[in-house]
């Protein structure tokens, strides 16, 4: 059953979340539309194209602590970080969405990482289907729409004068503000996208793993961390101590498999030293190694990475260049 | 109460630091909490993660035998930070443990067969355990050769236990060095000569190889002269792992995550992996 | 995020010591607390109090517990390491430890002796031993280099100081390369004619040495020559000499003087300090060693024309050389003597002395040359037109301790002056008159000189000279020329005339002295003097080990202390052949390869060259023997590729996480 | 797009290539969304049929010479991105003789995002004074006429004029925001290092947290790092995903060493950097 | 009485112009504010612009780098780069909004030790007047 409120409904029905909540929602910040947590709600965004950074940094914050040590009197004891209060996600697109339920893969497959499974399980997910497309997104073809309720807990859709309400979940509809009304209206249909030949993408990225591809398309890539960071996915992190004026603490921060340190280990070993092999390792990590393990691409679509690639690394034009160049070999 | 997090170390008292050479310190750990240390199940090959606290954590196989639990025993090398704070804690100093970590030697496997045990360095320490276990249920192996280098005398590891190794029935010790000094009368030869010179026959024998990458590249080369076939050489690898759940994806290499799948894999699954470790 | 792989250390097990130094320090700050404060310290096993530390039980201590506790790092917390680091270095060696495995905090000349502050002294003593702690721990030991040293020594300028110098040294029968820019050794000193206040003839005294230098058997003359580019470091220098073209054969010349009878060009006289004339092709003075002629080409018949040859035509030993070309000359020495000397004020850029505009107003150098008999009146004080002077004027400090040219006093100007007065005294019937701004006789018997001068009658004039004008026409007394002199203190303006004025002008530094102090890579002083490694306890070294500077090159100084320099400077060159062995900084800078960029920003500001760049590897390379370890280097390498030992990076960062706990 | 200039950049390269000259041009072609341009490696005279060159060109190509050292390659250069090939060449990065420097003059460069071309100059091309590049090999398209605003540094002065305090709150705001992707360094031709200071443990210059005080003391010691080295192509701000104003600071050290020491990187490949040298007689501010 | 506020300051000293300055100050028995902690160098040239920064990080109020007067550097020319790059970094910084006042490069010799005291007790007295670093 579909409801409808008016965007003064969702304004109150916001105010009444940031009692009880942490209400993280788009904000303008700067030129940019970004998630952040929310002190008023005037500040809410309701019409942007996708955020900067995903909203994947609630669940794996660009830095944590993981848990800091107390000495006390030469007995020491690690007091894990904790997550104080409950949360909402308000206007996740449905790509965002989805990119959450992926992160749950790995994080919540046991020994389940405690913190992300804590906040995972205190937060809930309010989204908002897109109206319109932009020319970088390509959820269609990644396993969503611009209309996808299936990873969220409530999913708003703009109509005229106002929001159609679809309460996906047992979770979503305890959140749901009282009184709205149901709507028997049409629901707007959602934007057409060019769709990107993902048929068999796994099987070709096994199939041109060692294919000179790689080192052509690494050449103009710079190595920085733009598409890792910005991606919904991306969920690669280092840890380490910091120790200043006798408190200790363990800290985790984000990290890409894109940076020059990265899989060197500590007696100087480094099995990827190449541009290609790191550029490889992204698109393997995306395209092969995740499906392989948990059945689904690490991609939404979400077009971030195709938006802000300084030098135009499109993660499509790589799919269906795989695709080229697999039919280019079997046919010769 | 916070949550259970797997990346929050079991806290554990360091019992002795024994120097093995000079850049290595055998650390015999004792885990604080009574029931985590009873369940602490671990086989040969598996790794922890030590944390020396203000500095960080870093991977270690576990180089004592899985029935011992009140001496978890490390061997670590000074290589940098992490493993310098770790040899400066005293015995009676707190550290971290988590773990264990990663697959095994499946040693149930092998019995019956002959065993080559080769290891360079700091690369004997996860093979400690399996010569030891190999020891402890002499029967179900056939013969022991145990081939052991490093760079000097001074930094052939676990050079106390070299009598029982010597000693055990069915059982040789090969030590070798790469530059001796006046007192040493042993051989000097790189590991993989030594392999080609003794020539272990590839009948029935698994062989097991850990040290550098070098040395292992040279030593399976030479195997395979022998006619080892690939499932008949085991090592374990190296990679950076930080997490050692399979989450951080540093120790990524192709599909396989060393942390998880890996530590240990012979040779022919080594090769089915997509990028050359 | 790359992990640390360098090397790391053996378990740091640190040892305090703070020192009450009786009072200074324990009677401001509470060394108790700090030793307490200290021992919680990571690392720190011991940490003890003494009253004085540098005392032998104090040391004696220090040796014990790095004994008994099997400590591997020491840090003393006392007084300025200037004082006694050492000292404690020692006392670390003794016990078997690494000097460099030490540091001090200085707690008194910082911190107890400018505060009397109880509270904010300790806390603050606490921080220094705190930093000093952390910082240790990081140190490594550094071996201490040693480099024979080559036998042999260069000394660059041929006066009285580099041949004083050189012969001491050639005496001892050790090699000596004597390099003189002009044709003839001798200097300043040549040019005299009496010397104070012995009034020695000056050629009379320095003659025979110069001869004795020319034929030693241990010394090389090079005169007519130039070091043009020095590498290298102390006990191993190589200098590349430029023996500029002479035209004459040294090995064929007999010196017997016809080719200079015969020259028909001539040129005014540099020795005669242009009073006099010579030939084109000429033997500047009698006495001159080398006594080989050169030829000047710019004034030569030959070199200009095309045409003459004359010299040519009547050498018997078939000497002339017009195909002679430089030379250029390496030599290797282990140690240098820079005795490159001075020149004088040129008094025309200051208009108010009138040089140069009237006649008869000469300086000191040219009254020498006037007085003296071999010079071009035969020794005859006259004024240009050949009459005898009636009335001189001596003025002082031509361009010394004058704000506008040189604030230094040249220190010889009083007693030159003085003698010059007694010299005209001697010579003439003329009245001198001495303008002076103070008279300064600090030497040995110069008071004796003066007083005696004073008895010769001399008048004495304070002031500073306004104006020179001509005084023909008016109603002056005696003399030609009008002086107007102001008192400095006073102002009080008084007016002299004379016929002649001598100006005592100033010594200031060669022209060129920053080029001998870039190619001998040591510092100029702000007055453009080279400049000694300490003015008083190492006054004639210089901050470049092996490199000495001795005479005037160094400061307006007179004969005897130049030759003291000189003989010093000897002195301390032997020691270092005798001992035979030099200790090279073990501070210095090393460069990870795998670091370095090779930018080669680092090659451009080594101040030592000590720095070159690796073209196969493109990388840079320091020469450890000739890094003086200033970390000018380390500072700007952009990759932070260089080390600089004992003051690395990570143990600067440790000293400055540790002072701000 | 000017058809000629293309094709002469085309003919040139394809040249080169077929000549074996070069092993490769690195020139601009089209991007996926049809509209801006990214770099291209071009390995094949085929390859150079995509050569483009128009007012999207924004890439500086230089960075990319430190990937092929030793190699013979041929790049195109904007003018402005000329200053790092003399930059490159005064520090040793790369060889004069392993370069062939296709150079365009410049119209100067319009805004661009992916899929976005916007019709106004970039502010670094509106006050460019160099229309032509300071070191080529060939010059594509000849010279350009073209009048330039006067470089005033106003947006430089502008923040000078405010008060410490506010330039504080303001910088702490724009590094709160860093997210440490370091597309700014690897973006940059200047920025060369085998280990990056930022990655460095020992000593630890600056540790794994992106958060406000570490990205702090990341951005100044990167920026300064650049100071008298930064050549001005701006590339750091443009690939900045969150948009922070890093023109301010670079633009603030050139003004500042061109007061100071009189000297603009880039300029000239001989000329000692302004940290390699000094003048006795100079007096800073400090000593006045 | 006591000022609440004691600013932190940290002095990077040539070894043989400056720190001999400071230790000519306290043989003296000068009186100045204690609240300069003093690194050693062996030249002002060795103080990395980094260490500076490194120092405002870690909470300095003032910084103060002190070499040879230019001409007299005991490396013949350390001093000369000092000046250079402190010249700019204090731009830089009071850009980056820590006030220009709070670096102090100055000129010490060996005999300048009222020079050096009194130089700390003017540097104490601004840094107290400009109060404590906004923290980040």
């Amino acid at each position: 059953m579909n409801l409808f409120a008016s965007k003064d409904d969702v304004i109150r029905w916001l105010g009444e979340l940031l009692k009880e909540h942490v209400v993280i929602a788009p904000v303008r910040v700067q030129e940019q539309t970004t998630f952040q947590p929310i002190s008023q709600v005037e500040d809410v965004v309701f019409d942007f194209n996708n955020t900067a950074l995903s909203p994947k940094g609630w669940f794996l914050p660009p830095t944590e602590t993981l848990f800091s040590v107390q000495r006390d009197d030469g007995k020491v004891e690690l007091v894990p970080t904790k997550v104080e209060r409950d949360a909402v996600i308000f206007g996740l697109h449905p790509c965002d969405a989805r990119g959450i339920a992926l992160m749950d893969s790995p994080f919540l497959q046991e020994p389940s990482d405690a913190l992300y499974r804590e906040r995972r399980s205190r937060t809930a997910l309010i989204g908002l289907a897109c109206r319109q497309a932009q020319p970088e997104c390509f959820c269609t073809s990644m396993g969503s729409a611009p209309d996808d309720p299936s990873n969220v807990d409530i999913l708003l859709t703009e109509g005229e004068d106002g929001y159609i309400v679809q309460a996906v979940t047992e979770k979503g509809k305890a959140l749901l503000p009282k009184g709205l009304a149901e709507y028997k209206g049409k629901v707007p249909a959602p934007p057409k996208l060019e769709a990107v030949p993902t048929k068999e993408v796994v099987s070709a990225m096994r199939e041109l793993f060692n294919d000179p591809y790689w080192e052509q398309v690494a050449d103009r890539c710079l190595h920085c961390n733009i598409c890792a960071y910005v991606c919904p996915t991306c969920y690669c992190f280092d840890m380490r101590d910091y120790a200043d004026k006798g408190k200790v603490e363990r800290v985790r921060s984000w990290e890409s498999c894109q940076s020059p340190g990265f899989s060197l280990t500590a007696g100087g070993y480094d099995p990827r030293t190449t541009k290609g092999e790191r550029l490889r390792q992204r698109f393997c990590h995306k395209l092969l190694y995740f499906p392989e393990q948990f059945q689904d691409v690490a991609c939404v679509g979400c077009g971030r990475c195709v938006r802000d690639c300084p030098v135009n690394i499109d993660i499509r034009e790589v799919i269906s260049n795989l695709k080229q160049v697999t039919e280019a070999k079997s046919g010769s | 109460m916070g949550p259970e997090s797997p990346f929050t170390p079991y806290l554990a008292t360091l019992k002795t630091a024994t120097q093995l050479t000079p850049d290595i310190k055998l650390l015999s750990v004792e885990l604080e909490d009574p029931d985590i240390k009873a369940g602490f199940d671990y086989k040969p090959g598996q790794f922890a993660l030590l944390s020396a606290f203000g500095e960080g954590e870093a991977p270690f196989g576990i180089v004592s035998l899985p029935l011992q639990k009140d001496g978890l025993e490390f061997a670590v090398r000074r290589i940098g930070t992490v493993t310098r704070a770790l040899q400066e804690l005293e015995p009676g100093d707190t550290l971290g443990v988590r773990g264990p970590f990663g697959n095994y030697f499946p040693l149930e496997d092998y019995v019956g067969k002959n065993m080559i045990v080769i290891g360079g360095g700091i690369g004997m320490a996860p093979l400690r355990p399996v010569i030891n276990s190999i020891l402890e249920q002499r029967d179900d192996y056939k013969e022991l050769l145990i081939i052991n280098g490093a760079r000097t005398p001074q930094d052939l590891v676990f050079q106390p236990e070299f009598p029982t190794w010597m000693e055990a029935p069915g059982t040789k010790l090969e030590l070798t060095v790469d530059r001796g000094d006046e007192e040493w009368k042993g051989r000097v030869a790189l590991v993989p000569d030594v392999v080609k010179e003794l020539a272990p026959s590839p009948g029935n024998a698994i062989a097991i190889v850990c040290g550098p990458p070098i040395m292992i590249r040279f030593t399976l080369a030479r195997l395979r002269d022998l006619g080892y076939k690939d499932n008949q050489i085991v090592t374990t690898l190296e990679a950076k792992m930080k997490c050692g759940l399979g989450k951080c994806a540093r120790c990524n290499i192709g599909e396989k995550y060393v942390c998880q799948d890996g530590p240990v894999f012979n040779l022919e699954q080594i090769s089915q992996f997509l990028e050359q470790p | 995020m790359t992990e640390e792989t360098k090397s790391s250390k053996d378990e740091v097990r640190t040892g305090v010591y703070i020192c009450h130094c009786g009072t200074n320090i324990a009677g401001t700050v509470d060394v108790a607390a700090v030793a307490d404060y200290a021992s919680h310290l990571d690392s720190v096993v011991a940490a003890r109090v003494y009253r004085f530390m540098c005392s032998e039980p104090g040391q004696e201590m220090i040796k014990q517990d790095i004994k008994e506790l099997d400590l591997n790092r020491v840090v003393v917390a006392s007084c300025s390491p200037t004082m006694h680091e050492p000292t404690f270095r020692k006392t670390c060696e003794q016990a078997g430890l690494n000097r460099h495995l030490f540091q001090m905090a200085n707690i008194r000349e910082h911190c107890s002796w400018v505060t009397a502050d109880h509270e904010k002294a300790t806390e603050k003593a606490k921080a220094l031993v705190e930093a000093a702690v952390r910082r240790v721990y990081f140190h490594e030991p550094l071996e201490v280099r040693e480099v024979p040293v080559n036998s042999s020594t260069l000394v660059v300028g041929g006066g009285i100081a580099g041949i004083q110098a050189a012969l001491q040294i050639a005496n001892s029968r050790h090699k000596v390369y004597l390099v003189e820019r002009e044709p003839s050794i001798g200097g300043h000193m040549i040019q005299l004619d009496k010397t104070f206040p012995t009034l020695d003839c000056s050629a009379c005294i320095l003659t025979p040495n110069m001869s004795e230098l020319g034929s030693h058997p241990y010394v090389e003359l090079l005169t007519y020559s130039e070091v043009e580019e020095l590498s290298g470091y102390v006990g191993n220098f190589k200098a590349k000499i430029r023996k500029k073209a002479r035209y004459v054969d040294e090995e064929k010349c007999t010196g017997c003087g016809v080719c200079q009878g015969k020259c028909p060009w001539k040129a005014p006289s540099e020795f005669e300090m242009g009073l006099g004339q010579r030939k084109a092709i000429y033997i500047p003075f009698p006495q001159a060693v080398p006594n080989v002629p050169i030829i000047d080409r710019e004034n030569c018949a030959y070199f200009q024309k095309g045409k003459c040859r004359a010299c040519e035509k009547f050498c018997e030993a078939g000497a002339i050389k017009f195909d002679d070309e430089d030379k250029i000359i390496e030599v290797e020495v282990g140690n240098i003597i820079l005795a490159t000397g001075f020149q004088t004020f040129d008094p025309s850029v200051a208009a108010q002395y009138g040089y140069g505009k009237f006649d008869d107003i000469i300086t000191g150098l040219e009254f020498e040359r006037l007085c003296n008999a071999t010079g071009p009146t035969g020794g005859n004080i006259q004024l240009k037109d050949g009459s005898v002077p009636r009335s001189v004027a001596i003025v002082h400090c031509v361009g010394s301790r004058d704000e506008e040219f040189h604030d230094y006093c040249s220190r010889v100007c009083c007693m030159y002056a003085l003698k010059h007065s007694h010299l005209i005294k001697e010579k003439t019937d003329a009245q001198v008159c001495q303008i002076f701004t103070d008279i300064r006789c600090f030497g040995k018997d110069y008071e004796d000189f003066y007083e005696r001068l004073v008895g010769e009658g001399a008048n004495f004039v304070r002031g500073k000279v306004q104006q020179v004008a001509s005084a023909n026409g008016k109603g002056t007394d005696r003399g030609k020329l009008a002086i107007t002199a102001e008192d400095p203190d006073s102002g009080k303006v008084t007016q002299v005339s004379a016929d002649m004025i001598v100006l005592c002008t100033a010594i200031e530094p060669q022209q060129d002295a920053d080029e001998v102090a870039h190619t001998f890579s040591v510092s100029l002083k702000a007055d453009g003097f080279l400049m000694e490694r300490h003015p008083k306890l190492d006054p004639v070294a210089t901050r470049t080990d092996g490199i000495y500077v001795v005479g005037c090159c160094q400061g307006p100084k007179d004969i005897p202390d130049t030759v003291s320099q000189a003989s010093a400077a000897a002195a301390k060159v032997l020691a270092v052949i005798t001992k035979g062995k030099v200790e090279l900084e073990a501070s210095t800078a090393v460069i990870d390869e795998d670091l370095c960029s090779g930018c080669r920003i680092c090659n451009l500001l080594c101040p030592y060259s000590a720095i070159s760049f690796d073209d196969e590897k493109k990388v840079s390379n320091i020469n450890e023997a000739l890094c003086k370890g200033c970390g000018t280097c380390v500072a700007a390498c952009p990759s932070g590729a260089i080390t600089h030992r004992h003051f690395t990076t990570e143990e600067i960062m440790a000293e400055i996480e540790g002072v701000l706990v | 797009m000017d058809k000629e200039l293309i094709q002469q950049i085309r003919d040139k390269a394809r040249n080169l290539l077929k000549e074996g000259t070069v092993e490769g041009v690195i020139g601009y072609e089209r991007a996926s969304d049809d509209l801006t341009s990214r770099p291209l490696f071009a390995y094949s005279p085929s390859d150079t049929e995509r050569l483009i060159f128009d007012e999207t060109c924004a890439h500086n190509l230089v960075k990319y010479l430190l990937d092929k050292k030793g190699k013979k390659i041929a790049v195109v250069v904007k003018p402005c991105d000329s200053r790092a090939i003399n930059l490159l060449l005064n520090e040793g990065q790369i060889e004069r003789d392993n370069v062939f420097i296709i150079g365009v003059g410049c119209p100067g460069m319009v805004e661009t995002n992916w899929n976005h071309k916007s019709e106004t100059l970039q502010a670094k091309c509106r006050t460019c004074q160099l229309f032509k590049p300071v070191v080529y090999d060939f010059l594509a398209g000849g010279e350009i006429e073209r009048q330039a605003e006067e470089e005033t540094y106003s947006d430089i002065t502008e923040e000078e004029a405010k008060s410490v305090a506010t330039r504080r709150e303001f910088w702490l705001e724009q590094f709160g925001r860093c997210i440490r992707c370091y597309a700014c360094r690897q973006v940059c031709p200047g920025c060369y290092c085998p280990v990056c200071f930022a990655e460095r443990l020992d000593p630890l210059w600056v540790g794994i947290r992106i958060a406000p005080e570490e990205n702090d003391m990341w951005q100044t010691i990167r920026s300064f790092h650049l100071a008298g080295r930064c050549i001005g192509c701006n590339e750091c701000e443009r690939v900045c995903p969150v948009d922070i104003p890093l023109s301010l600071l670079n633009r603030k050290l050139e003004k500042d060493v061109k007061e100071l020491f009189a000297f603009q990187a880039g300029l000239d490949p001989e000329e000692a950097p302004p940290f390699a040298t000094f003048k006795k007689e100079e007096v800073m501010e400090f000593e006045k | 009485m006591k000022s609440a506020y004691e600013p932190k300051v940290i002095g990077f000293l040539c070894n043989w112009c400056s720190y001999a300055g400071a230790d000519m100050a306290g043989t003296s028995r000068m009186r100045y504010p204690q609240n300069i902690r003093i690194i050693r160098v062996p030249c002002s040239g060795r103080v990395d612009p980094l260490f500076v920064v490194k120092c405002f990080q870690r909470g300095a109020d003032g910084v103060l780098v002190s070499g040879c007067h230019p001409g007299d550097c005991h490396y013949t020319e350390g001093n000369y780069y000092t000046r250079r790059r402190f010249a700019l970094l204090r731009e830089f910084l009071d850009y980056l909004g820590i006030a220009k006042e709070r670096l102090r490069v100055e000129w010490v010799s060996a005999s300048e030790g009222q020079k050096f005291a009194e130089l700390l007790s003017d540097f104490t007295a601004e840094l107290a007047g400009l109060g404590p670093r906004s923290k980040i």
